[in-house]
């Protein structure tokens, strides 16, 4: 998310001596410097188990997974501390056969034992289960050598992306600490390519090579660099110096503010999830009601979003419009249902005089005399818009499509509740209209499930339009029982097809990753010519283990 | 009232009224000076100022002399707008402890010193933080609720002051009652120092509106000067060039501020004849009180500090 | 000592006030703190995750009395609590680490006003009505009615940006090290011009004024003329007639200001993404980082009451009045 | 003689001067001090500043409550006059002039404000009337040309004119008693007499019953029928004015009245001050005489008791023992 707000503040001129001695120090071992997040204060904290203040370089980079999941690639496995994984037959168990050969950094044997140890550790505490898989799994066991088997309570063939995210800790550490929650784990053990913490402080650390890494040949680079770094403003500054090499973070008009000041730094921000607005079916409010519940208003709506705008303005033109009239968005091209476009696709272009045209045809006209329109049966319609507070390119988005609205003659305005409230209203059905973000994934299912699946709108805000369809639930429960790919698209393509007819959301655009790299010191950057895969740095982006192995010193 | 006189007759005074007022009709008038809408896309983001856009064009393609103008209207009228609570309520405690005395006085003090020692500005970014989007309506009340205790303050010892003039014994002998000794009696008396308080007041409050504003504690979609500095701030006009969104809201800020603070000056002058000039007529009288004023003097600067470090 | 300890007793009941209404914010919210706390990072969270982060952070269930007398025997301990946004850190070892760098930066803002500000105000009373006195009065009237906000907006983007003469974020570079080394000290002190400037020059007027006004109603004084008539220098009558006399209510107001300074320079902390508490808070809000921000507005309180006191102590040297029972 | 319009006996009062937690500490300002007004009939009360007599004014004006010892009005117990209306119906009896020509008038409001005020609050004039009978009271204490001084604010008459005012806003009131306090103190001596005359005036044609307090015996024998001769909040002598200053029989009042061979001479300045002893703080827990310190007669007995009140004539009182 680089909604974050940012505030004004540009880094450092550097001490000149320093500056010399950090170069020097760079040439003898190959150091990659990235901001992976942004803080005020480094702690020394390496505990992968805390959610809020560990590095953000302990995930992956200490603690390596069983498989990294590639989303580009439609979720192709890695295998890293595993060497395979399948479901069995009825599904409801998966197998992970276990490298041998691994050692811990500090020279101990890795094994299944410290697999089995870990998913134990998930059961002992909650706040150590990140991952919320205590209640979705039956029972962690070791088969023969080397195999973990985890049996699952539910059918869930999309697991094995979560159950790869909980960190392998080495038991012989673990087992000696008495409050793994509280527990700052400075001196890390782990299995990762970068274990050795080489200095520390406040403002800088690195982070060095693990002596006994089992992919060893493919690591190029000695060290990691953090600097702290507070606001996106800072690393801006510090980027156009070329201090940095690998970051994800905002950095408004690139082209214009970085690239041109330093030629040496490129970016590619592939398609990530989708945002669109969203009418809350259930509105408290009656001709507002009448009007959401109405499809030519939905339709009307949607084609007085200026989708273009939208990704110039609040997106810098590194979004992309999302006309899907599903919201499909980008980053799921391949499972698009055409059908859907060419039977609603009209209903999500930018088409004012169309929308004008929808409505009066509905019996849409300004009744009361207030200047704004009422509902065919003659009720208000006056709603806002809301958005968290502090996102401000959703804001700007919000902003741009109220200001289509009430070209239309709608009586639209943006609210910018606190986070919380905003989410609390959306699931409780206590507001009109919303603008919200999506999730992405390898497969859409994780989008249309927590996006439109009835079961969910009480359970966050993306599901919060609160609108039931008995069939597209059933529609999108089925995609996780089968594991055959041929169906899984067909049942995409009938989801598409449902969403789209009603008019369910006002998809607006596909957001994307931030990925900006310095081509200076290193090559083999992922990029548009070079799709790999997802290049973010941020700590919840897995791949990040596959582009930093694939990184070489120049 | 002759209030306006003597603001008039001073040389500062009238130049700081004459740039308050050009900005109140600059704001109240803007419809006449901006044909754009501060809410409306006229533009290429960030344009710099040209012909058609004489201040440039913020992120959002908005005209920012548009915004300039229709923020003032909001920025001022929550400059005033607080101004104008904090002074009721310091009215409300100051003359009720300073005119009750005792128990009543006690309890009041109390509470104005309490508020004085409440680190202000932390208190507010907290209560702007957990009542979260707050309006310009909702920042001028919590501005206005937290700080009248300074201009109570000043009030309150003015009002005892007076209290003790025969002109008020006068009045309860006469059977006037408490209230009527209050508001006619005793109240057009503080007015000069009440309308001190009220400018200090109007200043502390836009100061603090843009504040809190920038600090991303506002409402977002509102126009006023502080929302220009956080938008701003946010789309990093500072680093891509666009000084002319940085520029103009911090000009129109310290510009009201100056044009009050020359009003305050002129009256600071009217109601303390012995910083201008003074030639023996009322010099013994003068050192008398001397040494006590002194003191005073320092405290109430002290007081006065309270107000500033924004 | 009446006077002492009734102030005493008077800021006593003032932090309690501040402990009340650190209590109750957090809890007059709508919503829970903890899943408030959470809510940003949009992680989904099972109840009992939530339950058991609930212990972790102190959030006892119980009646509202209950809760009010563990968390005023917890604030009495010393115990503030521990951050959400980096825990296991302790609020208390976060709020240390940047106390330092506000002492140090509005403290050097503050005495630099008080100097400059004091003999400008002499100045500015000597030549009463002149040029001088008719230009730095009302000017320095006018930059106490700018905002830190507009100063530092400013002194970043001409100084810090544009000409890039000076360093504008940080308290030092980062890749150096805290040493007692010339290196490092010339380069905090670097960093430290413009928001230590932008923190002067807000607070120069509050200084100037008083000064310049205590000093005319001093100069009336027979002394002062006799000092003249007996043909004393200007100078030394101006400072040592003058000006010593009417620089004890600046002192006074001097240890004033530091206290509330404290908690109003943050936002050249924020511009100038200095360390210290301003910038602490500043996040802290932005994460909804509720138990750091209660305990921020604690220690804020705290200090106001301890340079409130230290005023109080000052004035007690200056006016005997007070040490004989007069009223405060 | 007809009964007397105020009666005030042997009224006690008590201020609280400072505090230290719970410790008060107190100073007496009255002592048993009683007198009598009547109508048509003036009584001075004289003593130096200090010595309570603004303050038995201000107790019969119900500005201070009296701590012991009752004041009647018209036989009636001032303190049951209670409540809005009761409070009312004594204040349009008893008015008070204040000392200070200054500040008793408020300075921003215009000399119609102040008499038409208790005009309004006493008279329930109409509008319409008000005007003349504003006019017509400002005539009557010699403001003139009436109209004019109306429309002016205080300060932009002068002192003797201020009083004058005041004089006028007691008329309005239509009030039978007048309680004078030191009205001409503060004005040039030159005018001092205008307005004395003013108040034997009103004295005479409205039939008032007034109380003079001032520290100037000269004029209290020209105004005064009676007199009260004051020390540190007690009445040490008092009678007959002519009988009282022609044979003062209390060492006080000897002193007094020969410190003044000039009748322009007050008693502030002048020869008195010289042979000033310590003038005692009277507190609830002193005792004996309060003159005791000064007096060339003192005994050991006035030291510890308070003398009593001695009868010398029906008209002649004094509180000594060299007359019991």
């Amino acid at each position: 998310m680089f909604n974050k707000l940012s505030i004004l503040g540009t880094a450092v001129l550097i001490g000149l001596g320093t500056l010399a001695s950090a170069d020097s120090l760079a040439a003898e071992r190959s150091e990659l410097t990235l901001v992976a997040e942004q803080r005020t204060a480094w702690d020394r904290n390496f505990n992968p188990y805390l959610t809020a203040n560990k590095r953000a370089t302990t995930f992956q980079f200490i603690y390596e997974p069983l498989v990294v999941f590639n989303a580009l690639k439609g979720n192709q496995a890695h295998y890293r501390l595993a060497t395979a994984h399948e479901f069995s037959d009825d599904l409801k168990t998966i197998r992970f056969t276990i490298r041998d050969g691994v050692k811990w950094s500090d020279g101990e044997q890795f094994s299944a034992k410290d697999v089995l140890y870990s998913f134990e550790q998930i059961k002992k505490d909650p706040v150590l289960d990140t991952q919320a898989l205590a209640d979705r799994i039956e029972s962690v066991s070791i088969e023969g050598e080397n195999v973990v088997a985890i049996k699952l309570k539910n059918v869930d063939t999309t697991i094995a992306n979560k159950i790869v995210r909980v960190p392998i800790v080495p038991q012989h550490i673990w087992s000696q600490i008495d409050s793994p929650t509280t527990f700052k784990n400075e001196t890390p053990v782990g299995t990762g390519p970068f274990t050795e913490i080489d200095s520390f402080t406040a403002q800088l650390y690195v982070q060095c090579a693990n002596p006994h890494y089992y992919d060893a040949e493919n690591l190029d680079i000695d060290c990691l660099k953090m600097p702290q770094i507070a606001t996106n403003d800072q690393l801006l500054a510090a980027a156009i110096k070329g201090e940095l090499d690998w970051t994800s973070s905002f950095i408004p008009d690139i082209d214009r503010v970085l690239i041109s000041a330093n030629p040496s730094y490129n970016y590619w921000y592939p398609a990530a999830g989708s945002a669109s607005f969203l009418v809350n079916f259930k509105s408290p409010n009656p001709g507002n009601r009448e009007a959401f519940n109405d499809i030519n208003f939905r339709r009307a709506f949607s084609m007085t979003v200026d989708r273009q705008a939208v990704v110039d303005i609040a997106g810098y033109g590194y979004w992309s419009t999302n006309q899907y009239a599903s919201g499909l968005g980008e980053q799921f091209a391949s499972w698009n249902n055409p059908q859907v476009d060419a039977e609603f696709g009209q209903y999500n272009r930018y088409d004012l005089e169309g929308a004008k045209q929808l409505l009066s045809d509905a019996g849409y006209k300004d009744t009361d005399g207030d200047g704004f329109l009422n509902t065919p049966s003659g009720a208000e319609i006056s709603f806002k818009v809301i958005v968290p507070n502090g996102w401000s390119d959703f804001v700007s988005t919000a902003q741009i499509g109220v200001e289509g609205l009430q070209e239309l003659g709608v009586d639209a305005s943006v609210s910018t509740p606190e986070f919380v409230t905003l989410t609390e209203n959306m699931k409780s059905a206590d507001f009109d209209a919303a603008f919200t973000n999506y999730f992405g994934g390898a497969t859409p299912y994780r989008y249309f499930q927590t996006g439109f699946h009835s079961s969910m709108a009480d359970k966050d805000r993306f599901g919060a339009h609160h609108y039931a369809d008995p069939e597209l639930d059933s529609l999108i429960d089925s995609f996780t029982k089968t594991a055959d790919s041929a169906e899984q698209v067909k049942i995409m393509q009938d989801i598409q097809y449902r969403i789209g007819a009603n008019q369910t959301t006002i998809p607006t655009m596909s957001t994307v990753y931030l990925y900006q790299f310095n081509d200076k010191r290193f090559s083999g950057w992922f990029s548009e010519a070079n799709p790999q895969a997802v290049p973010v740095v941020w700590p919840d982006q897995p791949e990040r283990l596959l582009h930093v192995l694939a990184l070489k010193p120049r | 009232m002759n209030f306006l006189k003597l603001l008039l007759g001073n040389r500062k005074a009238s130049i700081g009224l004459v740039i308050v007022l050009f900005f109140v009709v600059l704001s109240v008038a803007a419809p006449l000076f901006s044909d754009y809408s501060p809410t409306k896309r006229v533009s290429r983001p960030h344009q710099s100022p040209s012909a058609e856009h004489i201040m440039g064009t913020t992120r959002m393609g908005r005209d920012v002399f548009a915004q300039l103008a229709y923020g003032g209207r909001t920025s001022l009228a929550v400059g005033f707008g607080a101004g104008a609570l904090v002074i009721v309520l310091a009215i409300g405690f100051g003359i009720t402890a300073g005119y009750f005395g005792g128990v009543v006085d006690e309890v009041l003090s109390s509470m104005m010193n309490i508020m004085l020692v409440i680190p202000q500005l932390p208190l507010l970014m907290v209560l702007a933080a957990f009542i979260g989007e707050a309006s310009p309506l909702v920042i001028a009340i919590i501005i206005g609720c937290t700080s009248w205790a300074w201009s109570a303050r000043v009030i309150r010892a003015q009002t005892m002051a007076i209290r003790e003039k025969e002109f008020v014994s006068a009045a309860q002998v006469l059977g006037e009652p408490a209230w009527r000794i209050i508001l006619v009696e005793i109240l057009p008396n503080l007015i000069s120092i009440i309308g001190a308080a009220f400018i200090g007041a109007v200043i502390y409050s836009i100061m603090l509106e843009a504040t809190l504003e920038f600090l991303g504690l506002g409402d977002p979609t509102a126009v006023t000067w502080g929302i220009m500095l956080y938008n701003m701030s946010n789309t990093s006009a500072i680093l891509i060039g666009a000084w002319w969104e940085v520029i103009a809201p911090c000009i129109a800020i310290a510009m009201v501020g100056a044009g009050l603070a020359l009003m305050n000056f002129a009256v600071d002058e009217i109601a303390n004849p012995a910083l201008r000039s003074h030639t023996g007529l009322k010099r013994w009288k003068l050192k008398q009180a001397q040494r006590k004023k002194i003191l005073e003097a320092g405290k109430q600067s002290l007081a006065k500090q309270q107000q500033v470090p924004l | 000592m009446g006077f002492i300890l009734r102030r005493l007793f008077f800021y006593l009941a003032a932090f309690m006030v501040a402990v009340v209404i650190n209590f109750m914010l957090p809890r007059l919210m709508p919503g829970d703190p903890v899943t408030a706390m959470l809510g940003g990072r949009g992680a989904m969270m099972t109840y009992d995750q939530i339950e058991a982060l609930r212990q972790t952070f102190g959030f006892v269930d119980g009646p509202l009395i209950q809760q009010f007398f563990s968390y005023v025997s917890s604030v009495f301990q010393g115990d503030l609590g521990t951050s959400v946004q980096s825990f296991p850190e302790t609020v208390s070892t976060i709020l240390g680490r940047a106390f330092g760098w506000t002492l140090f930066l509005t403290g050097a803002g503050t005495l630099l006003a008080f100097i400059v500000g004091s003999l400008l105000g002499i100045l500015a009373a000597w030549n009463r009505g002149g040029w001088f006195d008719s230009i730095v009065s009302p000017l320095s009237l006018i930059l106490q009615a700018t905002p830190q906000l507009v100063f530092g907006l400013l002194f970043m983007f001409v100084f810090g940006v544009t000409l890039q003469w000076l360093p504008s974020g940080y308290a030092f570079s980062p890749e150096l090290t805290p040493e007692f080394s010339w290196l490092f000290i010339s380069d905090v002190a670097a960093h430290a011009i413009l928001p230590v400037f932008t923190v002067f020059i807000v607070q120069l007027g509050g200084f100037l004024i008083p000064m310049r006004n205590n000093m005319i109603n001093l100069l009336n004084e027979d002394y002062i003329t006799m000092g003249k008539a007996k043909g004393l220098s200007q100078l030394r009558v101006m400072l040592n007639y003058g000006a010593r006399n009417a620089v004890l209510p600046s002192v006074t107001s001097l240890s004033m200001a530091l206290g509330m300074v404290i908690g109003g320079a943050m936002v050249v902390e924020v511009i100038f993404n200095y360390p210290g508490l301003g910038t602490v808070l500043y996040n802290a809000i932005l994460a909804r980082d509720y138990q750091l921000i209660q305990g921020q507005l604690l220690v804020m309180t705290l200090f106001m009451l301890f340079f409130n006191f230290m005023a109080d102590i000052l004035y007690l040297f200056l006016d005997p009045r007070l040490k004989h029972g007069g009223s405060a | 003689m007809q009964t007397a319009i105020i009666e005030a006996n042997n009224i006690v009062k008590d201020f609280e001067i400072s505090r230290q937690g719970l410790q008060r500490k107190s100073m007496r300002a009255l002592n048993d001090v009683s007198f009598k007004l009547h109508k048509g009939r003036a009584l001075a009360i004289v003593g130096e500043s200090g010595s309570g007599k603004s303050t038995v004014a201000k107790i019969v004006a119900k500005m201070h409550k009296a701590n012991a010892g009752q004041v009647l009005f018209n036989q009636r117990d001032i303190n049951e006059f209670k409540g809005r209306k009761a409070e009312l119906e004594y204040r349009s009896n008893v008015q008070m002039v204040f000392q200070d020509p200054f500040g008793s008038l408020n300075p921003v409001h215009t000399i119609f404000h102040h008499v038409a005020r208790p005009l309004l609050l006493h008279n329930k004039f109409s509008k319409h009337e008000l005007r003349d009978k504003v006019e017509f009271i400002l005539e009557q204490v010699g403001l003139n040309p009436a109209s004019e001084t109306a429309q002016k604010y205080p300060h932009q008459l002068s002192g003797g004119q201020r009083q004058r005012v005041n004089i006028a806003r007691n008329l309005a009131v239509g009030a039978q008693v007048m309680l004078a306090d030191e009205p001409t103190s503060m004005l040039d001596v030159s005018i001092r007499l205008g307005i004395l005359n003013l108040m034997e005036e009103m004295k005479s044609e409205q039939d008032l019953a007034m109380m003079y307090i001032t520290h100037d015996i000269a004029t209290a024998r020209y105004l005064a029928e009676d007199i009260g001769v004051m020390y540190v909040g007690h009445m040490l002598e008092w009678g007959d004015t002519d009988e009282v200053i022609h044979h003062p029989q209390h060492p006080y009042t000897q002193l007094l009245v020969s410190a003044v061979p000039n009748p322009e001479q007050s008693i502030h300045g002048g020869t008195l001050a010289e042979e000033r002893g310590e003038i005692p703080l009277w507190t609830p827990h002193s005792r004996g005489c309060p003159f005791a310190g000064r007096c060339k007669h003192v005994s050991e007995q006035c030291r510890q008791q308070l003398p009593p009140v001695v009868a010398l004539s029906e008209r002649h009182f004094v509180r000594c023992f060299l007359h019991s």
